[in-house]
């Protein structure tokens, strides 16, 4: 057997629904059709009355589940792209997001953001936005990056007394894939050593751990160990694990596919630099995608984003400084 | 729903006409007298945010809403809402120490003004962004709903100019979609904050866009008492009794500033001369008195315990304490363990 | 407009009914010859992008619309709008460069498929987020009419689903107070992705939704030409007279999937099977052999001329290079001199 | 005579109006009734039919600012306070910032955010919002701290063939006095060093400058130069000018009054770690709001957002370093 990394999101939505009977499924054609992405395909006839199709009307589909999470249920709502999370934007960062410090009244709601950049989807279906959640206090955002962790967190996102911004990459739905879903987990607010290294420290998230990753693979075979840290949630960030590793290195690069001004890699590059500065060996550095919209067509596409290609560079110009 | 101490006004009878109707007066004293003594507070600097918004003129739609509710149901007023605030069960003391800043009032000093209510109580507290509370009623609804709960209904309130926002429409076509026990109170007071209504809509009348969201249409003289009772008494017992969702339309002039700040010189005269700009409290009264319900001095008396229960409360708000920053929980998240340990340093 | 090379399709005589539904229909013979194509490039792996979303069946009341417009109107398509903008004048290469990303299209492989335009001749790139063009359109209009241009229009186009945004009703709205030229296409094709109506909203029709903004409100047989070119015809004249804005919905089915990897399997077959599930290019044909204005063989020689010339426009786009990722300005801003020189190292 | 930030505002648009038939302003209350903080005051009367009156629909205000620049004109739209430009955001980010790079259509909308925290405004007319527009690319986000540039900059934002977000600061609108408006300027996209300095460098912007100004009056009568480099637009930033600075006082403390993930301190700091590395004696630092909510009572507000006093001590704890 293996699964992937949306039947992982489909499968901990399925466990959450059955485990919990105040959790809930809203989304546009999240029902019986099962969702754009089939994210929670068969959960409305699995679960009848408890996975249902919204309106386009995302204003409404957070408002409402605020107001459901007043009343004690447990919502998810799934926007059928991350950018389309706009419309949404006030009721996350003003309603959602302030409920619990005006009043005390917990607000245990999770925004499926289906996020990233595939080849082809545009600069209006490939959005990567979690920096705009992240920003506003009294929310969680989470950005997992393998099969397990979407699984694993999207289980604590569900189960968190807080609203919890869940950024699943589009990317890895269908080709990541692991053997089994996970028993355990680290849990959420933790970054994970994806791979220990000595000779620099790349601090990725979500799809870009594995370009990461890839880099690391092939600088290996030059001898040279990166070690990868996965961020796995950029709210709270876990600037320990990220310290530890670069007083392990001493060389870190910081990359995300969000566009380049600010955003996680603004964030974990200024609280390396602030935190961890006695144990820079050299600057630290950044890569992100290009401060254009994210272009439709594939040959663009793949050089906007940091890719394997562009991180492989980045860290060789690193390890000479 | 927790009534103000000795405020405890419950129509003794509730099918008879004068119970129904004295007692929703007398919050709407109780409202202007509250309003009247911020307006006092304001203008001798007293108030630590700077700001107070008033009902005046709006009173009679408001409480009649807060009186046509009861426990169980969900209620999320607005900016002009004291009456109804208070005939839902908020105490005068709670509104004072919102405005006052004081840390025993329900936002602590988080929030302020008319940003405040009880969420556990299903009064809850608006934000500012208009039209965003109607699909929050929406999802309590539905939750109530997904429950097996009975006979609940939700209602929220906005001006006619909160109608022009997007988070109205979505929340009106959700509460259509899900027929929903709800009662959506537009009050059209002529002027969103200076703008007339002819720059902020072009429909004939707002209760045409009942029939867009599959509403059922009332429209209410929102100077009379007697005319807010019934039409918001029916559509509440229509959505309550399964009739689905209800727009009610109130017509009158504002009666004050958009806030204290405002000396609404804007207004245009024809409409503080004609039937609109009517005092509702002044046709209340003048209703009590011809039905013979009280006479001017047991009015009076009304007023004067109204009087007394605001200026006790002021009083006793004022020797509390204001929140401590150094004592605050600074923090915006029930999970303490997922705080940002860099940011909460 | 420019309008395609081979195919310059204006009616020789406007007022005769045979002139202009003939022509018409061509335009609607012509989109439905590049829907297949796509379909077929499809299929094959040709779209680079890989995703391909088709007008099959909206044809009449796109293309109806597209005729109805003139120069110096603005026109801002949506997503099942082939058939129009090619009334409009996009040509056929223009379309098949956005969709097979070749680099002389108009969006040079910024933008894909459904989101191309030229603002410069009055014809909008949408932009993804449903309702989002109207206010645009709005702009637009309200700037010619500030120019003191004349006799003009703006028209845009939406699904049913696409009406339960906020942006349509803020939109809407919009036209409404400033009394704007406008003309709403609303098309009302059962489905939005696999999402029914009964989910979507609950009004009685969705032409009671006019009201509400004080338009003008008109109801079409999607399935049918004669039908939309009458409706369409009329509610693009009475806003071009000065007679405000005017809602049209359309009612018809989406014979297709909400993209070309969508099997719609979810459909009704009552749907399929009522005159809604009619196809507007049978509907047309029969009507024009009915007429006698032209026979099946003229009829086959359109249809081979439409299928050369998107054939031809096919072998050309191909040849086309794309984007090349190196020379590529990659830059946001017009103002160079504005450019964030870290970001842009 | 003087002149207010306000003043300068109104007299900006003011000019704007009367040099170029393009420009109009759009917003609600904007009319004859001069705005709810009135920056337009009287320029309805003045300008006939070209300051008008929106609906409370910030999306279609923003929308329809879009269409009337692709057909020539330069609106300016009023936000009636920047917390309200979320159900617009949408359509900036989305709409107005991608035109020209979709269409090579310029987009010359300015939209102008009245900003910021001031006393007893609570969460929802308190917010700084610039690092939320500055993410997306196709923007240019201003933050004028003075009378001086509240004027040219945003004369120059209308100039410019891009939407300008123009945050303008409410707690300055009132009480920051010049003596007259300014004949020339500092182009936009260049930082000023408000106060020179060769201790500690402060970068701030917006109402921080002020407050950084306050605390390098007050160590100087201790014998500490503070350098102030006011940011003026936060995209683009100016690094060379940050880095200059840095490069003469080795110390960097960048204040902003943001909520403190991501934003515009985020990026400064990033920059500096990794552009001025080397001309580091200690680790830069930030300073900004707390991550809560903005709190209405005054006595939070003010431990809320950074001060002088706050920001005295953290320059104080960055000196030792
Ligand atoms: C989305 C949004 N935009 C702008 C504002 C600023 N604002 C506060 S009250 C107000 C006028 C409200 O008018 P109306 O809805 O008619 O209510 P009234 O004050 O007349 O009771 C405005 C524009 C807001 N609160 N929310
Ligand atoms: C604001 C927004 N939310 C969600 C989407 C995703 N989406 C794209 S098309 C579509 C369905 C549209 O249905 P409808 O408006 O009826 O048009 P149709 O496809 O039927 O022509 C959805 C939900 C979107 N484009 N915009
Ligand atoms: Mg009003
Ligand atoms: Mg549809």
């Amino acid at each position: 057997m293996s699964v992937t990394y949306l039947e992982a999101i489909r499968e901990a939505q399925a466990r959450a629904l059955a485990d919990d009977p105040r959790v809930y499924i809203y989304g546009q054609d999240v029902g019986s059709f099962g969702g754009a992405f089939k994210a929670t395909k068969g959960l409305a006839q699995q679960f009848p009355g408890r996975v249902f199709d919204a309106p386009i009307s995302e204003d409404a589909m957070v408002g409402s589940a605020v107001g459901a999470a007043i009343e004690g249920m447990r919502p998810i709502i799934e926007m059928q792209f991350a950018d389309f999370s706009t419309p949404g934007f006030n009721q996350i960062i003003n309603q959602a997001a302030t409920l619990y410090w005006r009043t005390q009244i917990p607000c245990p709601i999770t925004i499926r953001l289906p996020s990233g950049g595939t080849s082809g989807s545009g600069p209006f279906h490939s959005q990567s936005m979690e920096a705009l959640f992240a920003h506003y206090p009294g929310l969680i955002v989470m950005t997992p990056a393998t099969v397990e962790d979407a699984y694993s967190m999207l289980l604590e996102a569900v189960a968190i007394d807080d609203p919890v911004i869940f950024c699943e990459h589009k990317f890895l739905y269908y080709h990541l894939k692991a053997d089994k879903l996970p028993t355990e987990s680290i849990p959420a607010g933790k970054a994970r050593v994806a791979r220990p290294g000595r000779d620099l420290t790349i601090v990725a998230y979500s799809a870009m751990v594995h370009e990461a990753l890839a880099v690391a693979e092939e600088l290996a075979l030059e001898g040279t160990e990166i070690e990868v840290v996965d961020l796995r949630t950029i709210k709270p960030i876990d600037t320990d694990t990220i310290v530890a590793s670069v007083a392990r290195t001493g060389r870190v690069l910081v990359v995300g596919e969000a566009f380049p001004w600010g955003g996680v890699t603004a964030e974990v590059v200024a609280r390396v630099a602030t935190e961890a500065f006695g144990l820079l060996d050299a600057p630290p550095q950044r890569l992100n995608a290009k401060d254009t919209p994210i272009p439709y067509h594939p040959d663009l596409w793949a050089v906007h984003r940091p890719t394997a290609r562009s991180i492989s560079a980045a860290v060789r110009n690193l390890l000479q400084m | 729903m927790v009534t103000s101490p000795i405020f405890d006004l419950r129509p003794s009878d509730p099918t008879a006409e004068r119970d129904i109707f004295v007692t929703t007066f007398r919050w709407m004293l109780l409202a202007r007298t509250v309003d009247e003594k911020l307006a006092g507070l304001y203008r001798a600097g007293k108030i630590p945010g700077g700001g107070v918004y008033l009902g005046k003129g709006q009173e009679a739609v408001s409480a009649s809403l807060g009186v046509s509710l009861q426990q169980g149901d969900v209620y999320a007023p607005l900016i002009r809402d004291g009456a109804g605030r208070l005939a839902f069960g908020e105490t005068v003391i709670e509104a004072l120490r919102t405005c006052l800043g004081s840390v025993l009032g329900p936002m602590r000093g988080r929030d302020g003004n008319v940003h405040r209510g009880r969420p556990k109580d299903g009064y809850l507290p608006m934000i500012s962004h208009l039209g965003a509370m109607i699909s929050v009623v929406n999802g309590a609804l539905m939750a109530k709903r997904r429950r097996g709960e009975q006979h609940f209904v939700g209602a929220t309130c906005l001006g006619e100019g909160g109608t022009s926002t997007g988070a109205f429409h979505e929340g009106m076509n959700q509460a259509g979609v899900e027929r929903l026990p709800f009662v959506m109170l537009v009050t059209d007071n002529q002027y969103a904050y200076s703008t007339p209504t002819s720059r902020q809509f072009a429909c004939k009348s707002l209760e045409s866009r009942a029939a867009a969201y599959g509403f059922q249409a009332h429209s209410i003289d929102g100077t009379n008492l007697a005319d807010c009772l019934r039409g918001l008494g029916s559509a509440v017992t229509q959505a309550r009794n399964g009739g689905g969702p209800q727009l009610v339309i109130a017509r009158l002039l504002r009666l004050c500033g958009h806030g204290e700040h405002d000396d609404a010189s804007y207004v245009d005269d024809r409409l503080k001369n004609s039937p609109l700009g009517r005092d509702c409290m002044v046709v209340a009264e003048q209703r009590v008195i011809a039905e013979g319900w009280a006479d001017k001095q047991e009015i009076q008396s009304w007023r004067a315990q109204a009087s007394s229960e605001v200026e006790a409360a002021v009083v006793q708000v004022q020797t509390e304490a204001s929140p401590d920053p150094y004592t605050e929980r600074w923090s915006a998240l029930k999970s303490t363990h997922l705080l940002d340990g860099f940011l909460n340093a």
